[in-house]
This record gives C-alpha cells, structure tokens and sequence, in this order.
C-alpha cells in the first residue's frame, strides 16, 4: 500500500471496550468430507475484533477446511460440518450459506486463487462487490488498485492469463472489494515474489491499523505470520495443537524448529545441511 | 472383511481384483447367467439379451466420454453404422455373418477415426455438437443411399448362424451376446488399467499436463473414438440381429443420449458403472410396464392411450430423482454400501 | 391356440399412440375398442370375453418389430387387428408371415400387404397407391392441362404416393414441373412451396402424412399461390380441414369411409356414443372408422369358429368373408385369392367453413 | 563443475515468447549442466513460468532455439519433449484429478511403456510384465517422497501441499535427466520446505538429475543452488551465483526488496 | 432474384425462432455452463399452456405474447426452483442429464394433458398476410422477426451494463468461488432459467400459432442447436443473429438443393465454422494455461 493512511472507506469498528464479543468463534467444531473423511476434528478458535489471528500447520492438517466451514462452502466437495458451532458476531452461521456470510461482513480469500478464469481483471473485481453499490464499488476498486497498481495497468486482461502471482493479487484485492469486516485470508502469501509479499504483509498490517479490519490469516510463512499476527494457533492431523499468543509462541522451542527453521543454536540452518527427513505427527503425542 | 493388505510381490498390485470374495462372485453370476436361459421366460431372456448388447454400446462410450472425457451427442450415428453395416454386408453382398460382425465393429471405427479429427481442436460441448451433426450427416446418407442401404424402408435381416451357433433361437443369440459382453466387459477392464487406459483418463483430466508426460493427445483422442466407435458399431450389429431390422428411424438421437444416460447414471469412468447403468436404464421403464399393469389392472386397461406417457414420465422422474439423490451415479452407491459394510457399525 | 382361454381372448393392436401420426393412431384404437365393447356387451365371442393389448410404436419401425415381437410373444395375443403405418408394417411383416397369427391390415393399405396374398393377412381398405391414382386422375380430369408438382415423405408411405402419382401422370399425360421428398417430421415448407410456385406448378400433389399437409396448403395461401391440392386419405380428419382454414379451399381428396356427418355413418355414430366416453369422442376421426370395421371383420370370422378358436380357422373364415356391413364403410369382402377388401372410394374436397370434408359429386 | 567441455542438458539460446503484442520471454539465455541445480526467479508476471513452458514444450518459442543434451528440439511436438528426458511439476497444480495417487505416478511413467496398444487389452505376458515393473519403480518413488499413506487416495482429496509432493513424485516417475520445478514449496512450511529441500539435493545426487527450479522463497533458492538466473519483464537482468546475485542492486531493486534478501 | 428474396425473407421468418430458442440455450449456458435440453420443451409446453389460457380468455395478439413470456418465465422458474436448485454444484454432465430427464416428462406430460391431436392455435390477426413488396408473410411472421429484434436489444443492454451480467459468467466459470464472493448462485440461476424460458416459450407460442400446435414442437430445441453452436455457446447475442442465419441457410439449400438436404443444412455448416472456429463465431476462447 502506498503510504498508508488514505483508507477512509470502511467505517472504523470501536475497539474500545475492555473485552468485545470475539468476532468470530469456533466452538469445537467437526469437519467429515463424503461422510468418511473427518479432517477437522474438535477445533476450536477465537477471533476478536480488530484482531490479527493466524493459523498454522503443516499440508493437510485442515486450515483451509476450517476456513470453508466458516465461509459455508463445504458442501461444495460434500463436506458437513458434523459438530459444533460457529459464531460470527455473536451469531450462529455454521447453516448459513455462503452469501449469507458475505452479507454479514466476512470474506474469504481462498486458496490456490480460484479466479474466474474467463473473466476480465476488472469483471472478477466487479463480482468482488456483487453485494456492494456502485458507488461504494468504484471507492473500492480505486482502493485496490492503488494496493496493487500493476493490476490497474491489467482491467481489461483476462485473468486465465495472468501469472500466478498477478492472480494472487487480483484474488486479495477481489475480495477486498466488499469490503469486508472479517477477512480470512488463505495463504496469500503463495506464490508471490518477496518485494510483494513484504508488500502484502504490511498492507494486512495497515488495513488493520487503519480500518479495525479483522482478520484470519492462514499462512505457511510463520516468521511473517507471527509477525504481524496478536494470536497464532497450530492445527496438525485436523486438531489444534498449540495455541499463544505471537510472543508465547515465537518463543516455544518446536516452533522455532520446525515452523520458523531456527535451531537451538544461534544462526540460521542452511537447507543444505538438514540431514535427514524430519518425521510429522510428533504434535499428537 | 477382508485381509491382505500385504503383498508379496509386485503382481499383486496390478491385478483386477485382489479379493477372493469379488472373484467368487464373479464366477457365480457368469455362471448363473449362462443358465438363465434354462429358466428364464421369454421376455426376461429378450430383456437379458438387450441388456447385454446394450452394455457392449456402453462400454464404448464409456471409454470415450467416461474415460477419456470426450462428450458424445452421437453415438447413435456408430450404433446406425454398426447395424448397417452388418446388415448391408449380410444382405447385399452376401457375406458370412462372422464376418459382417467384424465389419460391424471395423466401419464404424474408421468413421471413428474422422469425427475424432475435429476433437483435436473441439472442447467440450461443440465437440458434443460435431457428433450430433455426424450423426445426422449418417442418416442422412443412409437415407439417400439407394439401393445399398435401402433408403426409408430399411433392411430386412435374418438372424444368422455364427460360429455353427444358430441365433434364430433366442436362447442361442442370448448367450452369444453374453459372451461377446462377457469379452469387451474383459477387455476394457484390461483396458483401462494398462497405460493405454490411463493416458486417456489422463487426457480427461489435464490434457496439457498429459502432453508433459510424453502422452501425444492426437493419438489417444483418436484411439479413444477409435476404441468407442468399434465398441458401439458392435452392439449395432448384435442390435440389427435382434431386431431383424435397419432402419434409418430405429435410431433415434434418444438413444444417444440414452447412452449418455446409462455412462452418467452407471458412474463416470468405470466399467462397473458402465454394467450397473445399463442394467438401470434398460430395465426402469420396463419396470414401470409391469408396475402399471400390475396395479392399473382394469386401470390399466381403460389408459391404455395415455399408459405411454405415464411410463414415460415415471421414467424422467425417476432419473432426475436418481441424480438428485446421488449424482455420483450407482457406482458411488456401490462403494457406499460397501463402505458402510466395511466399516460398520464404525463410520469413519 | 396362445390367448385363448375358456373365459377369454386377448387380441392385440400396434400403432402410433405418438409421434406425429399419435391422432391417427389413437383415433384408430378408440374404434377398435369400440368394437371390443360392442362385442363383449353382446356376451363375447362364443361366451369368451375379448381383451385388448395396445402397443405404441411411436411411428417408428424397429419399435413396431419390437411391439410386435412382445404381444406375440409376451402378451400371446390371439390375433391383431391392425398394424401400424405402411414402413411400420412393412417392417413387421416378416414376423407376422413367419408365425402366421391372423392380423387385420387396416390403416394404410398397400401392395405388400396383399399381393401376393399372406395366409394370414387381411387388407381392410383401400390401396394407398390405387387411392393416391384415382385421386389424381380425377383432379386431372376436373382440371386439365395443368402443369402438376409432387411433395413426399421419404419413406415407403411416400414411395407409395409417388408410384401413384406417376401412373396417374402417365396416362392422364400430365406435366409433372417439380418432385421433391422431404424429411419425415420436416415442418417447415417454405423453401418446398416456393419451388413449386418457381416451377410454375398449378396443382399439387401432397404426400404428408397430417401436419406437412396442412402447412404446405397454408405457405401456398401465403405465397398467393392459388392451386388445387391433392391430399391421401390420411389427412381426411376434422383437425386438419380446421387447421388448414381458409387455405384449404382447393384441397381434394378420396377416400372409402363414410363421412361422419352422412346418413350411413349414422348408426356407427351412435354405438360410438354407446360405448366410448364423451372424452374420447372428441377424439374420434376417419380412423375409428377403419379401427372399428377391421375389427369387427376379425370377430366375425372368429364367431364363425366356434368354441374350437384357431388361428388356421380364423385366416380361413375371414378369407370366405362376404359383404360384412359394419356401418362405417362400405361392405367388406375378402377372397380365397384377394385379401383386400376394397371399399367403395368416394372424392371429397375440404369444407374450410364446416372444418370438414364434404362430397364431391 | 569440472570438465568446461560437457554438453548441457539444457540449452536455450535467445528464446522469447510472445502473446499478441505482449513479449512474456524476452531474448532469453539459459544453461543447466549435468548435477547442477539452478534456480530462475524474478517478479511476478517475469515470465519465469512462460520459459519453463517453452523449456518443457508446452509452448513453441516465438524465437531461439532451445537444445536438450545437445539436440535441438526445433519441430518437435510437445508430447516428444517427455522422451528427450524432460520432467516438470506446475505451478497452479495439474494432476489428474480423478485417478489416485499410484495412478498419477503411473501416468508419469508413459514414455517407458513399450508394449503395443493392443496387448494391453490383453494384459498378459509382456504386458504385464511391463505394467509390473512400472508399478515396482512407482513404489520406489512412493517410499522415496514418503507418501506411502496416501496411495490409494484420489488426489482430489489431498491437500495443496500434498498434492504437490505427489506432483513431484509424478515428475520423477518419468526418470527425468532434467526436472523443472514451478514453486514446488509454495504453501508448505519450514519443516515441508526442508524435506523437500532435502529431496532435491538428493534427487541430484543419487539420481544424477539436474534441476531447474523457479522459486520465491529465497532461502530454498540461495541454499540450494548453483547457479541463479533472474528474469524481469521477460528479460534476464542477472545471472551467477546465489551470493552474487544477491548481491545485485538491479536484483535487490526489482525483486528481493530491502529486507527480502535475508528473510 | 425474385425467387431468391422470398427464399430469403421466409428463412428470416423460420430463422427468428431458432433464434430465439438459440439464444435461450446461450442465457442458461452463460449463466451455469450447462445447456438445457429441455429448451424445447419448455418452448412446447408454454405454448400449449398459453393456446388454454388464450381459448379461456380470448386471443388478442399483444396478450398472447405477454401470457406465453409469461407462462415460459414461470415454467422456468417452477423447473429450477424444483428441479435443478437441488443440482447446484453438482458435475455439470449429471446435471445435463437431468434437464434431459426433464425434457421427457414435460414431452409426455404435453400429451398426456392435451393429446396428441394437433391443433390451430388461433390468434387474431396473426394468419393475415402482410404484402411486403410483393412478398406475402403472415403477421405472426413479421411479429417474431420484431420479438426477436427486441429481444437482442434487451439482452445486449442487460449484458453490457448490468453487474447481473457480470456474476452470471462468474457462476458459470467457478461456482463455489462466486459463492465465496456473495453472488446468490441460486438467483443467478432463477433469473437465467426464467428469462431463458421466456424466450423458448415465446419462441414455442410462435411456432405454435405459425405453424399449428403439436406435440412435436419441441423439436425447434434440436433445430436451434446448430444456431447457439454457430454463435458461441457463451454468446447470447451471437446465438440469436446465427438463429437467423441458419433459418435463410436451411431455406436456400431448401431451394437450391434437393430439399432433404435441408434438414442437416445447419450441421455442416457449424461442421465446417467450428473447424475454423472452435468456438463458435462469437464465443469466447477456452483459456488453455499451466
Ligand atoms: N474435498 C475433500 N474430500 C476429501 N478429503 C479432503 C477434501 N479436502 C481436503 N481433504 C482432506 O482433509 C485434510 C485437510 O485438508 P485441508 O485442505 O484443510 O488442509 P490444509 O491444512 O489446508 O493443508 P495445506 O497447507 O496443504 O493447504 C487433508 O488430509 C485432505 O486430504
Ligand atoms: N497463455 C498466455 N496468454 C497470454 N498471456 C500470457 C500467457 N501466459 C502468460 N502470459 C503473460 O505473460 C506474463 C508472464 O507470465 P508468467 O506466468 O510466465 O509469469 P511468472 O514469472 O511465472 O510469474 P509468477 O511468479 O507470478 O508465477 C504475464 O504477464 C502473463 O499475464
Ligand atoms: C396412420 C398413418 C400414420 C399411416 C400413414 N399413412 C403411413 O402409412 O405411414
Ligand atoms: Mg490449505
Ligand atoms: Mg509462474
């Protein structure tokens, strides 16, 4: 983002109170795809408003699943959500579909992009704001723009043929375009060059600051995770498995291993010399 | 449940199946089918008999949409081929019927071959469209053919002897179709898990990534239509022997999608689905025949001119409710069941 | 013998119950069960009760091979009285010859079905051929010199118009200007009927079955292109004469069944009114006409068996069949040499009005 | 590298590529010898995607030639570059979607099937015999990858990261002489992104397999390579050693950022 | 030349059916990239349904019209509400064969409510023929011509300036993600199944009152196939200009040509387009990318 400050188009929530009702909560909630595969298996977790949450775990151990539970679009691949319950201001949404979801505030940005492939730059961004006036749409659309000015010069490409770190940041800016209260974000980091994913951190770290922007941030990069985030919690085989705040949690001796890549000794490891094949599951003792 | 999850040896790997049970089943349905015919009557045998050359047409879609992903609107234009072909063999020029069999499977292939051409360019629906037009450019070839092809009328065939088996009994060209069934059943199983099978599935799935792996798409694509059109220009050879007859008008573009029907409703890309299918779709209106008659009785009777439509319509019902209930098709059913028979009463 | 019982007989029908031609067919079948009920109100066939298998054939022979396969086969059916269109028929024929079930022929009656003669094959009507001949002669002669054109189906019903046509081209000498065959379930004509008027046609000879028929008059009207049509038998119905409005004003045809409005059809008119509902009357045409009267030809010779019902004896006594009045056409006769009954063939000409048809004298 | 006369697996000699007027690739040079391990980054929409695509045949080149082992690979069509020893995963995942993981493997092994077409109708004797050996070697990369748990599993039903590895098993099944590698880590974490680290190496070293790999994460990139080429706006701004083209204010500029080159 | 004129003016005639019907197949397949085989269907069932309301309550031309778009955009929405709803998501081809089992109940239930009979759908004013320069056409020919006009002036603007038009092709390219965006899958659907239907019922209640009403009528869905191919199956107004092409194409090989040839005038002609074309005139690229 350039030099911060600009955003006005969101109404900045209070974030006064000494304990708001979590902006989003999971309450022990159950996951089964195709009534045999159970992925996420009693999770539960806590977003407040405001708030900077990241989750982090290695391939497969259900964030996205957790993130399509809360956006209402896992019956898309026949995945139900068996148990628990989810609240998004205080309101029960695990039945909800997924517009219902939009209209509330929260929106995602799913994993591997999902663009639509035969659509302009400009037309996916316009279905960004499908539940927005066109008013608000061209508020939104400069605001974009302005955080990714490479797309500006790209509306009318269509979005099938752009590379894949233009279409990482036409999917972010996409679903920023409804303005959202509660933005989940998978992996957005994927794919994008370092300058630009320096960029896109900060830029989640200003929207925060600036507009109160709640957000749940899955992301493989934990150093940068943890960075920016207030609260981290560590899912692996479809549970959670350590929880902390950023500081707890920069500071526990497995994370830094294996999720920042910092030994016991000081320096940093060189890939190179990482003997041997480490071994999962050592989360589930 | 079953055990043996150890392998001693690679070869058990690629075998068609690695349990006992599926092998004795098998074994006993051959077996009981190949004596149905000792205690069938005779409209059960006929619908048997349907059944089974219906499944050699199957097959071959199912190679060509089901595996390869290539949509077919006009199947029926193969199964037309097929049958004329056997039929213009037979009867104008004299040819034994082992041989116009033969011929049955090889035109439409070669036909196969050029409404694969287009393919190699077409996606999706508008190679859908191309074999519908192919199919009707080959009706309306037929229908000017003359004297070859007989024009409107059709051609009169009669059931042949083959092999030294005389299929005017019905009991003869029963098991003559399950045979040849029991065979293409055999070889698009073989098929589809050698490496032939899997570059189509392959193709399907991603075709640029298939071309990656070294798979030329020109020459699966055509092989599929190939495979498929040969498949199916068979079962329209066993279908005019059973009908005595060719005509233009025996060929509808329902029976196309018909066939689609039985790929989608039998599972994609599955050779079971394929058999379950067909088995579905040949029997559900006959089913509701006898449904009606049955408890129509004097109903029955005083409908007869609108019995047609009833059944018709409990036919769409029935395969729209189907989809609905499970659009994973009756091989998803399958493996439901026998996960639930698996596993139970645990769920996961 | 199969479908006879002590208590019952069960006799079976083909048709088309849809497809294009469904009127025709339906309308037929009303007529045989007409017959059916007649005879079972008046105690059955020898104290045996009738029951009527229909099968639909949708207008497309492999079904009609298929049909007929089942009633014989499945449903043992004792005998059929009819067989659906000409191709169908034809389609069928091979089977029915071969098992030698007795079989009334009476919706299309052509030259296969009688000549040379089936043991056990019964044409009730007219020659499609010999109609489609007299019908064009006689135009000819109401309007000669004038230059003719031809529009048929491309199947054997069309065949069958065609040789007609010619013949009757040949000896009336007439200037045939334009012969096209069009695609069975074809509707739109526009293209057809401009080339006829291209050709500088001045009568028309329609070889469609219903529909084609009607919309061939109708282009013609548009295109103002005013000329006699000729039109077979098939489309003598009420439905047609008011869908062809005011351009069926020059439309002709022959045919051998009583008009429904005539004094001879008065008495069938009431056993219709007896035995079918008030539903099903509205569907009543032409073709309830010949359904009913090959019928009741059939339960005549089956009468005449007795209690001992079989086939041989039914094909005999229908071929010593003489002058059965049925009330809806002219006296049937069939012969030892002649399955044909060939009724009287009267001219008609469209009554746009009326929305029928009314004689030509 | 010792002996200077080794031929390249890999030569491309000014290649580009346009779409319309755009010039994705642009005058492009680029060279993977036997046991090197080279990377090619560079900004988003560089192009670095499109020169693998060229590199792989997935593309034909609007310009340059491009040699493998020494052959020019002028006319081919994209399905021979497989045989020439060419293996590749992607970038936004192409698996087959429907088949399992064993099946996505075999499917990597197409070109080494020898038998005609119509034995495998059969299925017996050479045939079989083939399909066997195929099926040893594609556990060997089973339990290579240690993915031995999600054999049997549609790929459909992995997750990205998962789906990635079987990618690369894919690759490897093919018995590559070079191995391109699209943003093999992207979406894994530090512990992943070891292992699969640790794989590369290894596949150089026990298979004799050269790689060429785009990549963002740049700890993988200056720990593992040889050698680095950077592209920007289609065309090649640096090239050399991970430590000089670090080193590189044009590099630093356009695509690591202040604080990206030690992140 | 003359002969050649009313050849062509009466292809236009037939060829704005198709036309519409055509453009009926590109809403719904723009809007949830299947294709409806019941098209038809719909087309012949609306126009029965209207020919009993219009007996009812009499025949005007411009109520005719009104009652059969909507009947046709009722129909629609009672099929996707009931039928195809439920199939949100689902594989598209499962979900094709469903609109194929939709066709054949509403092929039978048409004959089982009216019969098979053919029928005058009369309506006032529509048989008169309008003298065109020499050139006669009846009045509900001119009048589909103008419908069909109107409707691609109707269709261009709603595409082109709604946000609507927009999130139809966003649910046809990736359903779930249109989700994750807001976008109502299930209205999208509605809105191109009613408006889709509102065509082919027109399209099915002018066959009808032209033609006669049959329970045959459904076969313009098969006849408009070609036309949506020519077009693009993604280009709505594409579709509805090729409906028209094809329907001058059929009446000149009709004319020129041994008339049986017409009937597969439109498969090879879109044979040999999408040789060129692969998809269609007006249709947009398949994105082919790794
Ligand atoms: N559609 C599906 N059907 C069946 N199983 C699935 C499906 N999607 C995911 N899974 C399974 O659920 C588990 C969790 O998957 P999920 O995608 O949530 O993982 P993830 O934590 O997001 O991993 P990654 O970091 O690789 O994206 C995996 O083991 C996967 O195999
Ligand atoms: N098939 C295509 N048609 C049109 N433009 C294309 C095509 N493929 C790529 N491009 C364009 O070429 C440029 C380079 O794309 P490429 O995918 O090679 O980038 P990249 O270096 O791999 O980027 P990233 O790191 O984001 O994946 C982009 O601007 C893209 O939009
Ligand atoms: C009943 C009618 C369909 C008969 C028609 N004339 C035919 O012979 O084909
Ligand atoms: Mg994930
Ligand atoms: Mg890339």
């Amino acid at each position: 983002m350039r030099e911060g400050g600009t955003v006005t188009f969101m109404t900045p929530t209070i974030a006064t109170s000494a304990a708001p009702p979590p902006a989003l909560a999971i309450h022990n909630i159950q996951v089964v795809y195709g009534g045999a595969i159970e992925a996420v298996r009693d999770v539960s977790l806590e977003v407040r408003p405001g708030q900077i949450v990241a989750l982090l775990g290695s391939n497969g151990a259900g964030k996205s699943t957790v993130l399509k539970a809360v956006s209402g679009v896992l019956d898309a691949e026949d995945g139900v959500i068996e148990k628990g319950s989810i609240l998004l201001n205080g309101r029960a949404v695990e039945k909800d579909p997924a517009p219902a979801i939009v209209r509330q505030g929260m929106v995602q940005v799913p994993e591997g992009r999902r663009l639509f492939q035969t659509l302009t730059v400009d037309e996916n961004l316009i279905t960004g704001a499908h539940l927005q006036s066109a008013a608000k749409l061209a508020q939104a659309r400069d605001f974009v723009f302005s955080l990714f000015p490479r797309l500006a010069e790209m509306r009318q490409t269509t979005a099938g043929y752009l590379s894949g770190g233009e279409q990482q940041m036409v999917a972010i800016g996409r679903a920023l375009m409804s303005q959202p209260k509660i933005l989940a974000l998978d992996e957005p980091s994927l794919g994008l060059a370092p300058l630009v994913v320096s960029e896109i951190f900060r830029c989640i770290q200003t929207l925060r600051e600036t507009t109160g922007l709640t957000i749940l941030l899955v992301e493989q990069n934990a150093s940068r995770a943890l960075a920016i985030a207030d609260y981290a919690y560590i899912m692996e085989n479809g549970r959670v498995v350590m929880d902390g705040t950023s500081e707890q949690l920069r500071r526990n001796a497995d994370v830094r291993e294996f999720y920042l890549g910092l030994s016991s000794q000081p320096g940093r490891t060189s890939m190179k010399d990482v003997k041997h094949y480490k071994r999962r599951k050592r989360w589930l003792s | 449940m079953r055990s043996g999850f150890f392998k001693q040896g690679y070869g058990e790997l690629v075998v068609l199946t690695d349990s006992p049970a599926v092998k004795w089943w098998t074994a006993a349905l051959l077996v009981v089918m190949a004596l149905a015919p000792f205690v069938l009557g005779n409209f059960l045998l006929s619908h048997l008999t349907i059944i089974l050359f219906t499944t050699v047409g199957a097959l071959g879609l199912m190679v060509l949409t089901g595996f390869t992903g290539l949509i077919s609107l006009g199947h029926v234009g193969f199964l037309m081929l097929g049958g004329y072909a056997y039929a213009i063999a037979v009867t104008r020029w004299g040819l034994p019927p082992e041989i116009a069999l033969v011929l049955s499977a090889v035109l439409p292939a070669l036909f196969g071959l050029i409404v694969g051409i287009p393919s190699l360019r077409l996606h999706g629906l508008y190679l859908a469209i191309t074999t519908l037009a192919f199919a009707h450019i080959v009706s309306a070839a037929i229908l000017a053919g003359g004297e070859l092809t007989g024009g409107g009328s059709g051609i009169m065939v009669e059931r042949p002897v083959v092999l030294g088996m005389d299929l005017s009994s019905d009991r003869a060209f029963y098991w003559f179709c399950l045979g040849v069934c029991a065979l293409a059943v055999l070889l698009v199983l073989n098929l589809r898990r050698s490496y032939v099978g899997r570059a189509l599935v392959a193709v399907r799935d991603n075709d640029i990534a298939a071309r990656t792996m070294g798979i030329s798409l020109v020459h699966y694509k055509l092989l599929a239509f190939l495979i498929s059109a040969a498949l199916t220009g068979l079962a329209g050879g066993l279908m005019a022997i059973y009908m005595s007859f060719v005509s233009v008008e025996g060929y509808p573009f329902l029976l196309s999608i018909e066939a689609l029907a039985i790929v989608i409703v039998g599972g994609i890309g599955s050779v079971l689905g394929a058999v379950l299918g067909t088995v579905f779709i040949v029997t559900l209106p006959e089913v509701f025949a006898s449904l009606m008659s049955f408890l129509g009785g004097r109903l029955a009777e005083t409908m007869t001119t609108s019995a047609h439509e009833v059944k018709t319509i409990l036919y769409g019902i029935a395969i729209i409710a189907f989809l609905r209930f499970d659009p994973r098709g009756l091989r998803g059913i399958w493996h439901d069941l026998r996960h639930t028979w698996v596993h139970w009463p645990l769920r996961y | 013998q199969q479908g006879v019982t002590d208590t019952e007989i069960v006799i079976g029908d083909i048709l088309p119950l849809t497809g294009p031609p469904a009127l025709l067919g339906v309308a037929h079948n009303l007529g045989v069960k007409a017959a059916v009920a007649e005879a079972n109100a008046a105690g059955g066939i020898n104290g045996r009760k009738l029951r009527l298998i229909s099968e639909d054939d949708g207008y497309v022979p492999s079904r009609t091979i298929q049909g007929v396969r089942k009633l014989i086969n499945s449903d043992k059916i004792f005998a059929f009285t009819s067989i659906s269109g000409t191709a169908q028929a034809q389609a069928a024929m091979p089977l029915i010859k071969q098992t030698g079930i007795p079989a009334m022929a009476p919706i299309t009656t052509y030259e296969g079905l009688y000549q040379p003669t089936i043991k056990n094959v019964f044409a009730v009507g007219y020659d499609m051929r010999q109609a489609v001949y007299e019908l064009v002669s006689q135009m000819a002669d109401r309007y000669p010199n004038k230059k003719w054109a031809v529009i048929s189906q491309d199947d054997d019903y069309g065949q069958n118009v065609r040789d007609g046509f010619e013949r009757a081209a040949k000896e009336k000498k007439l200037q045939v200007v334009s012969s096209q065959i069009f695609k069975k379930g074809q509707s739109d004509f526009s293209s057809e009927i401009l080339k006829v008027k291209q050709a500088g046609a001045e009568a028309l000879m329609a070889g469609g079955v219903l529909g084609e028929n009607v919309t061939m008059t109708k282009e013609l009207e548009r295109i103002g292109h005013k000329i006699p049509v000729g039109v077979t038998y098939v489309s003598r119905v009420p439905a047609s004469a008011k869908m062809m409005g005011s351009a069926g004003e020059n439309v002709y045809t022959v045919d051998y069944v009583y008009l429904e409005s005539s004094p001879e059809a008065k008495g069938f008119m009431g056993k219709l009114e007896q035995h079918l509902s008030a539903e099903e009357r509205a569907r009543v045409n032409r073709y309830t006409f010949t359904g009913y009267s090959a019928a009741r030809a059939l339960f005549a010779a089956m009468d005449k068996c007795g209690k001992a019902l079989t086939w041989d004896c039914t094909n005999a006594e229908l071929a010593k069949l003489k002058n059965l009045e049925t009330g809806a056409m002219t006296p049937i006769s069939f012969a030892a040499d002649d399955h044909l009954a060939a009724p009287k063939l009267f001219l008609l000409k469209a009554d746009p009005a009326a929305t029928t048809y009314k004689l030509v004298q | 590298m010792s002996a200077v006369q080794q031929t390249p697996v890999l030569e491309a000699t000014r290649i580009s590529k346009r779409f319309g007027g755009v010039k994705a690739v642009n005058d492009v040079s680029l060279k993977v010898m036997p046991g090197e391990i080279v990377s090619l980054i560079g900004p988003n929409g560089a192009g670095k995607t499109t020169t693998f695509n060229l590199v792989s045949g997935v593309l034909p080149p609007s310009d340059g030639q491009i040699r493998f082992q020494g052959r020019d690979t002028a006319g081919l069509k994209s399905h021979q570059f497989a045989r020439l020893g060419i293996g590749r995963t992607f970038q936004n995942l192409a698996l087959f979607r429907h088949g399992t993981v064993v099946e996505n493997l075999l499917v990597g092994r197409h070109i080494h099937f020898r038998y005609p077409v119509w034995e495998s109708l059969v299925y017996w004797g050479r045939s079989r015999r083939e399909e066997i050996a195929a099926r040893e070697k594609v556990e060997q990369v089973i339990e290579f990858l240690e993915i031995e748990e999600l054999r049997d599993k549609p790929v459909s039903q992995l997750a990205y990261g998962q789906q990635k590895r079987v990618e690369l098993g894919r690759a490897l099944a093919c018995e590559p002489s070079l191995l391109l590698l699209d943003e093999i880590v992207a979406g894994m974490n530090r512990e992943e992104k070891e292992d699969i680290a640790r794989f590369t190496l290894d596949i150089r070293d026990e298979f004799g397999i050269a790689v060429l790999m785009i990549e963002h994460d740049m700890q993988v990139v200056m720990d593992l390579s040889d050698r680095v080429y950077v592209l920007d706006f289609g065309c090649l701004i640096a090239e050399g050693t991970p430590a000089e083209v670090a080193a590189n204010p044009a590099v630093l500029a356009a695509y690591l950022g202040e604080e990206g080159a030690h992140a | 030349m003359n002969y050649f004129i009313e050849l062509v003016v009466s292809g236009l005639a037939i060829g704005a059916i198709y036309g519409l019907v055509a453009m009926s197949f590109a809403v719904i397949f723009k809007a949830t990239g299947i294709v409806n085989f019941a098209q038809g269907e719909m087309g012949m069932l609306t126009a029965y349904t209207s020919w009993s309301i219009a007996t009812a309550l009499g025949t005007d031309a411009v109520s005719t019209i009104l009652v059969s778009v909507a009947v046709g955009a009722a129909l629609g929405l009672i099929c996707e509400r009931l039928i195809m709803r439920p199939m949100l998501g689902e594989p598209v081809l499962s979900v094709v064969l469903v609109t194929v089992g939709l066709a054949v109940v509403l092929r039978a239930l048409v004959t089982l409510i009216w019969g098979a009979a053919p029928h005058k759908f009369a309506v006032e004013g529509a048989d008169t023929i309008v003298d065109l320069g020499g050139i006669g056409l009846r009045a509900g020919q001119i009048t589909v011509i103008v419908v069909l006009l109107i409707a691609i002036a109707g269709f261009w603007f709603f595409l082109r300036h709604s946000r609507f038009g927009v999130a139809m092709r966003a649910v046809a390219s990736d359903e779930k993600t249109a989700r994750l965006m807001g976008v109502s899958t299930a209205r999208v659907q509605a809105v191109a199944w009613a408006s889709a239907s509102g065509l082919a019922g027109l399209a099915g209640a002018f066959f009808a009152v032209i033609y006669g009403l049959a329970p045959t009528i459904y076969e313009i869905g098969l006849k408009a196939f070609p036309a949506t191919v020519l077009g693009g199956f993604d280009s709505v107004l594409g579709s509805a200009f090729s409906g028209l092409f094809i329907g001058v194409l059929e009446n000149l090989v009709g004319g020129y040509l041994p008339s049986t040839l017409k009937e597969i005038a439109g498969f090879v002609l879109i044979l040999v387009v999408l040789m060129v074309r692969p998809f269609g005139l007006f249709g947009e690229k398949r994105i082919e990318r790794v």
